[in-house]
């Protein structure tokens, strides 16, 4: 295990920024300079200034020729080498990452020491080779400049051993006693090692308490199987044998799925091969529209709060509950209602109910007596133990105790409690009666200015550790890279306090596993689980339960309210704060409402005429005497009366990229709940700039001119799958595409052919492959400001178009990159020849060659190439530089750059064919995955060789539903899309003339 | 006909002179060459000094923008090209007058030309020079683009142009056109620069001798000058078609709706001299009033000059509505709504400037009184010329910014910094033109002597009384 | 002043219809070495002195081709050549790269190239053509020493008899010239 | 009197072909000190340790792969490790003054500093395993290095120059057990060699430009 130290002191002292408004200097002439000339204002810093002089100097000045020689470069080879460490080569280590109390195995690519690309690992249950976004960008935490770096004590700077002399007095059972003055907030606890030291810490001070603390919790699940079962589980709902889900408020595929592996399941059964194929129907009830909602076949637009209602309504109907049918008189919910309860029954014990993570305990309880009723449970819906169970009376408990003044020291481990507890408990006045307070976190954030201690923490891809995923199964968490921020872990500080037999983090999760096992074994099964990136057997068993409907002790339904409500979710960007600094994930629109670097509160319409507000403007929402100011986005879908905000915005506390972004939800998040109800709501008439990456939302043009009927663009193209049975190849026929050339086609049937197929079935939307694809071509981050004109630099994005009613629509999304067009509009007008094609049918793009002219995206049909208005990489500090992909180059201002099918994976791949002596065979599926394809969850992505008739890209292709995006311009893309299917249930479809 | 011996004034009844006045070689040789010889007034100082400080400005932007990036105009994705390629269709238009004048009239045998011909073939090169600051400039490195555009031999790369791409033609054309208008220039200056040089001492005398090649009138060389001449004057007809053509192939060969159409070339040729006749209007009846050369360019010249923009708006229009024609009868609807958009889009506004502008104004050109006030024709000119930068603001912007995709459409507005680098050519044209007045004859000498010699003959002897 | 310095002798007339006079006179007395010098190109006074017309045309023409022929040349070349056919140190290496899925060469987007070349150097040999036939630029001229000369580019139109005429007498000529009612009349230096 | 005299003439004319010529021999004059065969070869910087090349792959006759040992596997041809070093100088002069810097290196663990020679622009990606396993061998871009004492740039490295090879590689190719074999003179013709290795291992270089811009 090699690791390389990196010094990072030299690599922080420049300055990096978001926005150009953050520029300031001398404030007046700067305020004009940002005024007069959006986007040019870096002139004034001094380090642009330099590289003016430089440029000039190397455009215009007359050099001598002796200064025409390239500089002086050096090579530096290690003084000792490291075995088996080729330079420049990339490895890939095992790793797991965790988030909100679930885990994810991933593998981890490395640079010369560097992690630079997280991938999903193929054998991690929970994974199955895909990753989330969170995981994709979680690469970049590790390289911000803003991240934590130093001990601080009382807000000045210490040290590690001015902690460590202080430790060594402070947790002694001399000084702390029974521990009865000890208290421990964390995060959710899912390591095995860490419970193992929490066990010996909680043994040394019996009297101490461990409080886990997350801010999305799913408590009130757990506490639904308490309610039904009589015990604490966690349940497994399996997508891929249910023919029919109803989601009551659950985006299970996207923010309330802790892992890849719901959408895996979901897209298995939603996947088809051949017009004959059956595939499942989902059905949603939610608040606001996610991207769960987005692939419903019907979605229910309903207050957050009523959904309640909705479950009782369906127990009832499916005889469960008793009580009268409290859903009112929406017709066309009944309507739905009822027909859902004919589908569910007819697919009984082939059909999902789940509830999402913000309804109460009720409705969870009732999701499970339907799963229940329908013999879903045991077959689609499985359970096992519970893996942690953060609970927010322990919390409430912890400020209780605090507020009394009987904590004498508070450790906080990897959380920022100050920011994300309800604001009812005024934690952040509740911790100032400690008297010593412990932070370790990795960023200076609000916990930390307020804690007597702050120690800087290493990250995931730092520490040794290990991690347990929803299923029990275990990942060692292996580091990649020493701490560049010289932190220490969660793990390792406990061990400290606890005073651990081990202090390494090494030697902890070592010593725990191989503990465990045969001495003769140890060695070999530790390489192993790290080799494999899981503990093999280490999964929990199922819990056979069965519940007796009538014994279940259900809480009474809440009454319904004529209030607004306010419904928090964490942040498709930030989660709950934690990536505030991530400029990734920040500029990575959120997938339905297209806004960047912000969080809004979404509402419908409706509510939105109600309260006399457009767009940007601000609102005012009171929530138990507390109100915060956010402005306000209309969002499609979104229920009448109810208002989501996403949470984690808004930090005060946080580094450059974060500063500024955003409004924070947590300030009128009352209490633990995640629905709340506004006692006032009012337009302050005060604005914001709102940016979203796209600016018109339906294939329908719009209409300008009464003589002329808007048409619909055959964009993404969609037919039920009854439709679908009887036109398989309507997709392909909605235009017609002319494939005719003067001149005659360029012959591409010899050697790999590459191209690719994007399943719009599958998709999901949820932006995994955007953060992918930034990640492996150094795509560059441009800040809010940029985006506002424009000038979006991600190679794949993801088009959302609303279809349907205005108010409540439905959603279709679109990936989209560059087509790899045989017949390229964009090359024939380059001309300086920087656009080229290859024998192989890619679409070059060669970045050194090009001027700059931008013809080439003006006769781009897809408009998905990409610009370098400004020099969008020089501004980067030194230490972020280090994420990038040293196979890919980095783009200069003035230049073009676009997909290339990850050339450079392709080209990995041709050498290493070489190198192993197979030159001149076809490469086969599995040698070359794109990023946005291995990452793709949905498996809607698949890149390969479409000479070979085997591989999956050729048998996709071959479907009826496989069109061209724009055939009738006769660009014959390589990109083709399988057009999207819906599955309705055949009572609801409306049948027109 | 040699019976109908008519006198001077029933002459200028019939056919109105084209030299008002009692002018006579010397007088011509006198009048035009005073401007230069006199000592430069204070309005010339003044307008010169502001003209510099505005094309300064340009340098100053143009530098800024080379510095960090075409991030600082307001160009994006989807709208690639905005102001920067409007401006430059915009001047290369203006510059169009310059050659039809000196080129396709001096074919046609209108005499009236030779009063007008020098500033405007002057002016058809500082608009050329204007505008070719746009296509080196927009490029996101124009360190780079300066020699890679050129198919200059190379060893270390190996890579040539990409011939087919209209842009690359672009580079042809315009520098062509550049190059070939300067010679057409120069040629015809030569024999007035001898002028100046004989009526020069000093300093003055060896620049404009070295500059007139030692020119002497001998009659074995004007039997050559006139042939090269004629020549050029028949090289730069269809060069000058060609030079709008091309331009308007870098958006008609592309695949955007609003650009892919065949209607193109005309349709930028008639809007080009249409533009380049209202720049020449525009500048003449200033130069005109400043210079005192009312009897030189007279009335009869603008009135024909105001002819041509009727006929040339006309041309225009009918392009205008014939591609609204076609977007509806092509069944095309990308087409289809590409133009609707235009008109009631966001865009509307510069839509509708365009067509007042162009279609609009022309038509009081049906009036006498209209061709003939100088007052009016000025404003109109002005008028004129803003629509026809509307013009191409419209096809080059709002065929842009939304296209195929509505996913990906987006919405353009200019910088400071694309403003003034736009205001900021407009210095430099005026610089040059002001130096060209100032130290070059604003008349071809020569041409008008030849004229006035014919005329001479006319009133001696009657009309086609010679030969 | 011997014969053999002096260049000829020069006349200046008022009017173009004075220099055509004189200059048929001229050639009725049978001086063939007979130059005119005048403010604009004189209508007619080609046949009189018996100049043949230019030739620069036949330049153009090839200067022409010339353009089309080397646009043709690179556009086919530098796209569709073969590499490996011209040694490196040509710098003329092509490099034939497949763009939009078009042929290599075409003959279709070669026109406009092909065109514009063809203008630019029909343009320059008209030029170039014309300054070279004249013997351009020449700063001294014996011409110049004719007290009249200056006024040549303004409002007088000259004649002169040259020396290099087998005819040639000074004296004659000069009292030709004075008949012909010369404005002016002068023996002008080599 | 006239402006010019007759020796103006003369003067303008001297002038004109001047500033002809001059501007002609400027043109070729840049041209050919501009180009990389001019600018590149022939570097030759002083490297911190005065190693020779000469001395150990030629004379000593070490193998290239010694020290660059990842050159088959890897994209870069790696520079040794100090340790490399002192495997054989622990025993052979340990006690040169030459030496220094390596002694000095092993003992504080701090890099030697070799100054790069053969240079390749950031953005062209070149990879030495695909070109040493096709049979390239090193002569072809680094020449003699078994005669340098110091190395220095033989091969302009321009991409007219890569192009060349890639159009036409015979005269290049030879079998791959054999690259690290400077000296190598076949018996018959080398690219006759080439064309038949080319054709039994199918060798295809890439003239499209993403084989070497990514």
């Amino acid at each position: 295990m090699s690791l390389v130290q990196i010094e990072t002191k030299a690599l922080t002292g420049r300055k990096y920024w978001r926005s150009l408004n953050e520029l300031s200097g001398t404030p007046a002439f700067r305020e004009w300079m940002v005024n007069e000339f959006p986007g040019g204002a870096e002139l004034l810093d001094g380090a642009s200034r330099r590289n003016v002089l430089k440029l000039m100097a190397a455009s215009f000045g007359l050099a001598g020729l002796a200064a025409c020689r390239r500089p002086e470069g050096k090579i530096v080879p290690l003084s000792r080498g490291v075995e088996d460490l080729i330079p420049g080569k990339s490895y890939y280590y095992n790793t797991v990452f965790t988030q909100g109390g679930s885990a994810v195995g991933l593998t981890v690519e490395a640079h010369d020491g560097r992690p630079t690309k997280i991938e999903g690992n193929r054998n991690h249950p929970q994974s199955l080779g895909a990753s989330n976004g969170y995981a994709q960008a979680s690469v970049l935490n590790i390289y911000d400049p803003d991240r934590s770096a130093e001990v601080l004590k009382g807000g000045q700077v210490s040290s590690w051993a001015e902690w460590d002399q202080f430790a060594s007095q402070k947790f002694t059972a001399g000084s702390l006693g029974r521990g009865a003055g000890l208290r421990i907030v964390s995060e959710s606890v899912v390591s095995p090692s860490l419970s193992e030291v929490r066990k010996s810490l909680l043994a040394k001070y019996p009297e101490a308490k461990w409080v886990e603390y997350e801010p999305f919790s799913n408590e009130n699940a757990i506490a639904g199987t308490r309610l039904v079962f009589g015990q604490p589980l966690q349940a497994h709902y399996h997508y891929d044998k249910a023919d029919v889900v109803l989601s009551l408020d659950a985006d299970f595929l996207g923010i309330d799925s802790g892992s890849p592996l719901s959408t895996k399941k979901f897209s298995k059964k939603r996947r088809s091969a051949k017009p004959e194929d059956e595939i499942n129907r989902l059905y949603v009830v939610e608040s606001q529209f996610s991207v769960t909602g987005a692939m419903a076949d019907h979605r229910i637009r309903s207050k957050a709060s009523d959904i309640d209602s909705f479950a009782s309504a369906l127990a009832r109907e499916l005889g469960i509950l008793s009580e009268l049918n409290v859903l009112g008189s929406a017709d066309k919910v009944q309507k739905i209602l009822m027909a859902l309860v004919r589908d569910l029954k007819k697919n009984a014990g082939k059909s999902v109910v789940i509830a999402g993570p913000r309804q109460s305990a009720r409705v969870h309880a009732l999701a499970l007596m339907i799963n229940q009723a329908l013999g879903n449970i045991g077959t689609t819906v499985t359970f096992t133990q519970p893996l942690a169970s953060p609970e927010a009376k322990a919390f409430a408990d912890l400020v209780g105790e605090l507020n009394a003044g009987s904590v004498d020291t508070l450790v906080v481990l990897g959380s920022n409690p100050v920011f994300t507890a309800p604001v009812s408990l005024k934690f952040s006045d509740a911790l100032k009666r400690a008297k010593t307070v412990v932070h370790l976190g990795a960023e200076k954030d609000e916990t930390a200015v307020l804690s007597s201690w702050h120690l800087p923490l290493a990250s995931y891809l730092e520490s040794w550790g290990d991690a347990r995923s929803v299923d029990g199964t275990v990942s060692i968490q292996q580091p990649l890279i020493l701490p560049l921020n010289n932190g220490r872990s969660a793990l390792e500080l406990t061990a400290q306090i606890a005073g651990y037999k081990d202090q390494k983090g090494y030697e902890i999760v070592r010593n725990y596993w191989t503990s465990q096992w045969p001495a003769a074994e140890q060695e070999a099964r530790f390489r192993k689980a790290l080799h494999d990136g899981v503990l093999a057997g280490t999964a929990f068993a199922e819990v056979k339960v069965s519940a007796d409907p009538k014994r279940v002790a259900l809480p009474a339904a809440t009454a319904k309210s004529t209030q607004v409500e306010v419904v928090f979710v964490p942040s498709w960007s930030v989660y709950d704060g934690r990536y505030t600094n991530n400029a990734w994930l920040q500029e990575a629109p959120d997938p339905m409402t297209k806004l960047v670097w912000d969080n809004a509160a979404l509402i419908s319409k409706a509510t939105a005429d109600k309260l006399k507000v457009v767009d940007g403007q601000i609102l005012k929402i009171t929530v138990g005497g507390q109100s915060l100011e956010i402005a306000a986005m209309v969002q499609p879908g979104q229920a009448d009366d109810s208002i989501t905000i996403a949470a984690g915005f808004g930090r005060k506390q946080i580094g450059r990229v974060g500063q500024g972004t955003g409004f924070n939800a947590f300030e009128i998040r009352v209490s633990g709940d995640a629905i709340q109800f506004a006692s006032d709501v009012s337009n302050t008439g005060k604005t914001y700039q709102l940016v979203t990456t796209q600016e018109f939302h339906s294939m329908t043009e719009p209409k300008l001119m009464d003589a002329i009927e808007p048409k619909t663009r055959p964009i993404v193209r969609e037919a039920t799958v009854e439709e679908y049975r009887h036109h398989p190849d309507f997709a392909p026929h909605m235009v017609h595409a002319p494939d005719d050339s003067i001149y005659g086609w360029f012959d591409y049937s010899e050697g790999n052919q590459w191209g690719m197929t994007i399943d719009l079935n599958s998709c999901i939307g949820c932006n995994a492959c955007i953060i992918a694809c930034q990640s492996e071509n150094n795509v560059p981050v441009i800040g809010k400001e940029e985006v506002s004109y424009g000038r979006s630099m991600h190679w794949i994005r993801l088009d959302r178009y609303y279809t349907g009613d205005a108010e409540d629509p439905q959603a279709v999304i679109q990936p989209l990159s560059c087509q790899q067009c045989e017949a390229a509009p964009c090359e024939s007008v380059c001309p300086v020849a920087a656009t080229t094609h290859t024998p192989e049918g890619l679409n070059d793009m060669t970045y050194n060659r090009c001027v700059g002219t931008r013809y080439c995206a003006n006769n781009c049909p897809y408009k998905v190439r990409r610009f370098n208005f400004l020099n969008y990489h020089k501004e980067m500090v030194d230490i972020e530089k280090m994420v990038s992909n040293p196979n890919v180059s980095v783009r200069m201002r003035g230049v073009m750059e676009k997909c290339t099918y990850c050339v450079q994976r392709i080209q990995e791949a041709k050498i290493k064919a070489k190198v192993e002596g197979r030159r001149g065979e076809l490469l086969k599926d599995g040698d070359i995955t794109t990023a946005c394809q291995q990452v793709c969850a949905a498996d809607a992505i698949v890149f390969g060789n479409i000479n070979d008739p085997e591989s999956r890209v050729s048998q996709e292709k071959k479907q009826p539903r496989n069109y061209a995006l724009l055939a009738e311009v006769n660009t014959r893309p390589r990109t083709t899309y399988l057009a999207k299917l819906r599955n309705p249930n055949p009572e609801l479809v409306e049948h027109h003339g | 006909m040699a019976d109908f011996a008519l006198n001077p004034e029933m002459v200028d009844k019939v056919t109105p002179r084209l030299v008002k006045g009692n002018s006579t070689y010397k007088s011509v040789t006198d009048d035009v060459s005073r401007i230069v010889e006199t000592k430069t007034p204070r309005e010339w100082w003044i307008a010169f000094s502001l003209s510099v400080a505005v094309a300064l400005m340009m340098v100053g932007m143009l530098a800024y923008l080379v510095a960090f990036g075409i991030g600082t105009w307001g160009n994006n994705s989807p709208v690639g090209w905005a102001w920067d390629i409007t401006n430059f269709v915009w001047w290369i238009g203006i510059g169009h007058a310059g050659t039809l004048i000196s080129a396709i009239l001096f074919l046609f045998r209108q005499k009236w030309r030779t009063s007008i011909n020098r500033a405007a073939e002057a002016m058809t090169l500082f608009a050329v020079a204007a505008a070719a600051q746009y296509p080196l400039f927009h490029t996101g490195r124009p360190w780079r683009a300066i020699y890679w555009l050129f198919p200059v031999p190379n060893t270390d790369l190996n890579m040539w142009q990409n011939y087919r791409s209209p842009l690359e033609w672009d580079v042809f054309a315009v520098s062509t056109y550049g190059t070939v208008s300067l010679l057409f220039w120069y040629v015809g200056l030569i024999p007035d620069l001898a002028t100046l040089r004989d009526r020069a001492s000093g300093v003055r005398a060896y620049i404009y001798g070295i500059f007139s090649l030692g020119w002497r009138g001998a009659a074995r060389h004007w039997r050559h000058y006139e042939m090269a001449y004629m020549i050029l004057a028949g090289l730069s007809t269809p060069l000058v078609l060609s030079v709008h053509t091309i331009v308007s192939f870098d958006f008609a060969v592309s695949i955007l709706p609003g650009w892919h159409t065949t209607i193109f070339p005309p349709y930028f040729v008639a809007g080009a001299i249409f533009s380049g006749f209202a720049m020449v209007i525009t500048l003449m009846t200033v130069a005109r009033w400043a210079l005192k050369l009312e009897h030189l360019i007279t009335i009869k010249h603008l009135e024909n000059m105001c002819k041509v923009i009727l006929a040339t708006g006309m041309i225009v229009g009918y392009a205008y509505g014939t591609e609204f024609f076609i977007a509806w009868y092509s069944g095309n609807p990308y087409e289809l709504f590409t133009f609707v958009n235009r008109a009631f889009g966001p865009y509307w506004w510069a839509y509708w400037s365009m067509i007042s502008c162009n279609v609009l104004v022309p038509q009081i050109f049906w009036f006498k009184k209209c061709r003939t006030s100088v007052p009016i024709m000025f404003i109109a000119s002005i008028f004129i010329n803003i629509g026809m930068w509307f013009e191409r603001f419209v096809i080059i912007a709002t065929s842009l910014h939304r296209d195929y995709l509505p996913g990906s459409w987006g919405y353009f507005k200019p910088t400071m910094v694309d403003i003034c680098t736009f205001i900021g050519t407009m210095g430099l044209f005026m610089t040059l033109f002001l130096l060209f007045i100032r130290f070059l004859p604003v008349i071809a000498i020569s041409e008008v002597k030849g004229v006035l010699a014919q005329e001479d003959q006319v009133a001696k002897h009657g009309h086609g009384a010679h030969h | 002043m011997s014969q053999q310095q002096i260049h000829g002798v020069a006349a200046a007339f008022n009017s173009p219809e004075a220099l055509l006079h004189a200059a048929k006179e001229v050639r009725k007395q049978g001086f063939s070495k007979v130059e005119a010098y005048t403010p604009f190109p004189i209508h007619g006074i080609d046949d009189v002195l018996g100049i043949p017309p230019s030739r620069l045309g036949y330049f153009v023409i090839v200067g022409g081709l010339t353009g089309t022929t080397l646009a043709l040349l690179l556009q086919w070349w530098t796209g569709a050549g073969d590499p490996n056919s011209i040694p490196a140190w040509t710098a003329l290496v092509p490099y034939p790269l497949v763009i939009g899925g078009k042929p290599l060469f075409a003959f279709e987007p070669s026109i406009p190239i092909t065109f514009e070349l063809t203008v630019l150097l029909s343009a320059f040999t008209t030029v170039f053509g014309m300054i070279g036939l004249n013997k351009l630029p020449r700063f001294y001229h014996p011409v110049f020493n004719f007290k009249n000369s200056p006024r040549i580019t303004d409002d007088q139109f000259v004649l002169v008899i040259e020396n290099t005429d087998p005819k040639f007498d000074a004296h004659e000529a000069t009292r030709l010239f004075q008949n012909l009612h010369a404005d002016a009349v002068e023996m002008i230096e080599e | 009197m006239p402006i010019f005299s007759k020796k103006h003439d003369l003067i303008a004319r001297a002038l004109a072909a001047f500033v002809a010529v001059g501007a002609l021999s400027g043109i070729a004059a840049y041209t050919y000190f501009s180009h990389p065969k001019v600018i590149d070869v022939g570097y030759q910087p002083k490297q911190p340790v005065p190693y020779s090349h000469k001395l150990h792959a030629g004379d000593l006759g070490m193998d290239c792969r010694y020290c660059h040992n990842t050159v088959e596997k890897a994209a870069f041809a790696a520079i040794p490790p100090t340790e490399t070093c002192m495997n054989c100088h622990a025993q052979v002069k340990p006690e040169s003054p030459y030496l220094q810097p390596v002694r000095d290196s092993y003992a504080t663990g701090k890099p030697v500093e070799w100054l790069k020679i053969h240079q390749l622009p950031d953005y062209v990606f070149f990879n030495h395993s695909a070109h040493v396993t096709a049979g390239v061998s090193c002569v072809s871009c680094h020449g003699r290095v078994d005669q340098m004492i110091e190395v220095k740039q033989v091969e302009p490295l321009s991409m007219g120059w890569c192009l060349e090879c890639h159009r036409n590689p015979a005269a290049n190719i030879r079998p791959a057990e054999l690259v690290t074999n400077l000296a190598w003179q076949p018996d018959r013709d080398p690219a006759e060699i080439g064309r038949e290795i080319i054709a039994q291992k199918k060798i295809a270089p890439p003239v499209n430009c993403s084989g070497c811009h990514r």
